[in-house]
């Protein structure tokens, strides 16, 4: 009896996001390749969740975000599970994990190489800053689990920036040569 | 060897207070022309270009092409100190690794030298490319500044829409919405008219955040120009008077569904 | 509708910067005389009470009468982004639950509308019966402004005694005690003068608090005139020109014994 | 062989007081009926002590201060008590058991409808608002508690304010209807 | 019985100002001869020493001699509350321990006492010896205060040197180096001229943060006097106008090879 | 066989010096008395080691603290060893071990009776005080070990004092007596 394969039009995939957050309250974002799907724009950093089983989900966060992000084991032990973000992008339904950790320095904190940068924003650097919807999700997801999101502010963003998007200047000009 | 020297030691002062707060480090390119700066914000929305020409000093000699990193902060410290009655030099050995500022007091009885150092940044060039804009807008620059700063108040981006009669800033939050609207002046007495060039009209949306760092330039010209076209950066110029100019160019945010 | 218009329209940025520390939400009731305005702070020591007759607006419309309730520190917000030479107009349809601020510059190239929501706030009014004050002090605004300013450092509590000769203000602290007396002026010249008309001598303490609170009126009038009687609120009371006035009533601080 | 009954000609009565603190400092003050002894004064909120074993109070502070003030159970725990604060009231002898608490938000904190409202004041708010000098005694006993009550401050306070007691502005104008 | 009255109040208002950040507390000294004031700031590196004499007061009465110690801040407090025209009159009683400041204003129509508690303080007085400086430099007071200002961004010290051609003030830091150089002025009109009186030439280093507070001197006096020599504390000095003079005594900091 | 003897051309000295932060960062200083070496200058409190055996150190460090400088035991028990930090005078090799405590509150913090005074200094104003190059050594010590000393706090500090030292103005001018 063929077991019977589960159909998925939309591929699912996991990922999880952290948020580090430094003691005066930015956080750590990344600037991604200039190529590709989502080209220079900023996000939280990612962990790749490729493992089958999720039990072994918290322990690859743990550790990558020690390996590939530079955050002190004391630190990434301390983490919390916010919540399931999920945004669909044309063909894939993606399921961002989003954890928190606030280290205690900005010091030694790094990021991969693929990354044209990193940069420690506030939350309203954040917000005019380059970045997707689902990003923008994410925060959220943190501040309503924080509380922080008041009335006043969802109210205001969703008078204010009714789904406009910030672009990049090097969405608009490429790069030449230094005469 | 590379000196220029700007009797009007003040206008250096203006150009560093309208690029400091946006860019942290930048490259000033000299050449036999003249110096120029291009560089992105670290949030890479926003885009500077300064051009300051040879002819716009007193003295110029750029022997060989330099290019002279800097800690921006830095040379604003150092700027800081000169008077605004000061002539401000600056001065730099072909394969030097410092820049030295210099100022003399218009009486010649007090001269300061500040010696910093300079730094190797890895910075890209953006080729711009020749546009023509849908719309030009010319208006005084501190009428522009104080739009920029009241709509700042109701909301993180502000809506410019440019018509044949004249120009609207939109912004809306959370008190409440605000609508400035700039009629097209008859009198065409220079320096305090709004102008319109108008090809068709334009409507774009763009962050408070960076329309208010450029402000900061509004002390250099009496007058802004604002360039406009459909989904694409807007360029927000002052003029130098007889030295150059320098030019914002910001990307706009664009509807999830206009993209 | 309503629609209220003002050539002068600083007198109302003024007025909004005289109860917004004071008050954080108040109601405008809106009538065909005028508009006026009553309410206590929120620790129900002091009432503000704010009167500007039809006749002072260059424009006044009120077809049907209509409360207002407002957030005062939005209010203020929105004013701040009325130049000082601008024209303001107050409109609102009749049933609306929001009010718009109109401002026009003076030659009319500029016109900013801001809409606010209104607020259904549940106030009472408190009757303020007529009154024969013992003692009714005129001075400069300036002056008693500064004499609050300065007695503040030294206590929390200021005491006024007056009598036949000039007003006395007296504070004690830590770091020692503190004695003002202003003499009655001969010279009767108008704004500059103190005025004493007496019954009977009267000494009453107040709260430093609030009388900082009120000097924030200062730019209104060049003069104020304190209304007291013994174990009875003061006055203070600044008329604005031509267009009404604000008076501040405070409850005396009294003696246990006293009472 | 009777019982003598204690003759007291002043009544004895005692009240618990709670200092509710937020983290910036301020503490919570209601503000009584419009009516009664001590019409419209601000005061901490009052916990009636009814039990007659005194056993039972820190139970009875503990129930009431969440169940009538909202203040979370966690917090309700960690109160300490200050001092007994004795005041005479023409008939009474009044004692206030002062407790303090500090509670980590101001929001979710709420009072009894009995009282016209309530609101977080700085030292210097409570000061300059109307209360009873009853009140202002339990503050001076959580300040000596608090070794904060600097010479400087008490000097100040009794070479300025010789017993005067703030009024409120509604014991001198009534309200009307609106016209 | 002592009393000083100065119809200039201002003047007093600047000393104070001038001393208060150095001195928490100081004894004033008073004489038939005038107001001394001697006293080293808590770290014991700098000395301050203020000149107060009896003919330049409108009134001046000192019938025994009088030690006041005060806390600076609170006497700050209450000249504050002064007016600029005021008329200040230091008033106390032989045994006194409390000292009467009255301010009158010009009309005489606000009369102001302000009495505040002396202070016994154990201060020690430092003999300063009769020195012939190698080297005494006069310029502008705020030209000098500049100076200081700029420099302080860069290090924590200053170096002046001092020669026949002019006056240096050299600073490093992370920043870079910073070098001043003025020159001696051809045409001596007095208080706008450079003035160097030279024996040999000097070179001393100082601190920042002690010549930051002797500036705050500058608006007693337009003309500021240095003197210095090898290895002694620099003398920083303002001349009060018809009154006396305040004088700064800073020791240098010397290298441990030097010393 | 007789003991040989340690020859030492250098005397060695071993004392215990003790920062005592207070809560908004500032540190205790103590002027030493006016005559002797080192006269006038500022210095953190030392505590002398005079027993013999190491192990005694930490408790005379935690005994003499509560008794010379009135720190209160609780805040003297959670000292922290930072550093050893060697100085070389003239004749001795004197060697600071340096400890750390913060202490809730400067109230109640005394100082012996020979030295001129005490004061709670910021950084910076330690660092403009007069002071021994040893102490300011102990500081680097301390910045070190909290990671504070930054690259470029140290560069400028070389590049701006290339050792000099701030002298007093008492070491110019002398007391008289008052006329």
């Amino acid at each position: 009896y063929p077991v019977k394969g589960r159909k998925t039009k939309q591929r699912e995939e996991t990922t999880a996001v952290v948020i580090l957050e430094c003691e005066d309250g930015r956080m750590l974002l990344v600037q991604r390749p200039k190529g590709g799907l989502l080209a220079s724009l900023w996000e939280f950093p990612h962990i790749a969740l490729t493992e089958e089983s999720e039990e072994h989900w918290e322990k690859t966060v743990g550790g990558q975000v020690t390996e590939l992000f530079g955050v002190l084991e004391s630190d990434a032990a301390s983490r919390t599970f916010i919540a399931d973000v999920t945004h669909i992008f044309s063909h894939i339904r993606q399921t961002y994990r989003v954890y928190k950790i606030r280290v205690a320095s900005e010091r030694g904190v790094c990021w991969p190489e693929r990354y044209q940068g990193g940069q420690w924003m506030t939350r309203e650097q954040f917000l005019s800053s380059a970045t997707s919807t689902a990003m923008k999700k994410v925060l959220k997801a943190v501040e309503a689990q924080e509380g922080k999101s008041k009335d006043k502010k969802s109210k205001k963003s969703s008078a204010d920036q009714p789904s406009k998007k910030q672009k990049t200047i090097s969405q608009f000009f490429s790069t030449v040569a230094k005469k | 060897m590379f000196e220029a020297r700007l009797v009007k030691g003040s206008l250096l002062k203006n150009v560093l207070d309208a690029i400091k707060d946006l860019l942290k480090q930048a490259s000033w390119d000299c050449a036999d022309s003249g110096i120029q700066l291009q560089a992105m914000d670290s949030s890479h929305v926003s885009l500077v270009s300064v051009n300051l020409k040879a002819e716009g000093f007193d003295k110029y000699r750029c022997d060989r092409n330099l290019i002279m990193g800097m800690d921006l902060s830095s040379m604003s410290k150092i700027l800081k100190c000169a008077a605004n009655d000061d002539i401000i030099t600056m001065k730099a050995q072909d394969n030097a690794d410092t820049v030295t500022f210099m100022f003399e007091s218009p009486n010649q009885e007090k001269v300061s030298d500040y010696e910093m150092k300079l730094m190797n940044l890895d910075q890209e060039h953006l080729g711009i490319p020749e546009t023509q804009y849908a719309c030009v807008v010319k208006m005084p620059s501190a009428e522009f500044a104080r739009i920029c700063r009241d709509l700042s108040n109701f909301g993180e981006s502000i809506c410019i829409a440019c018509t044949k009669e004249g120009i609207k800033f939109y912004a809306a939050g959370d008190i409440g919405t605000a609508n400035i609207k700039l009629a097209q002046t008859t009198s065409v007495d220079k320096e305090d008219a709004v102008i319109i060039d108008l090809q068709e009209p334009v409507t774009l949306t763009f962050s408070c955040h960076y329309l208010n760092m450029f402000i900061k330039a509004t002390p250099l010209s009496q007058q802004v120009s604002l360039s406009m076209s459909p989904d694409v950066p807007l360029v927000v110029e002052y003029t130098i008077h007889d030295l150059g100019h320098i030019q914002y160019f910001l990307a706009p945010k664009i509807g999830e569904n206009d993209s």
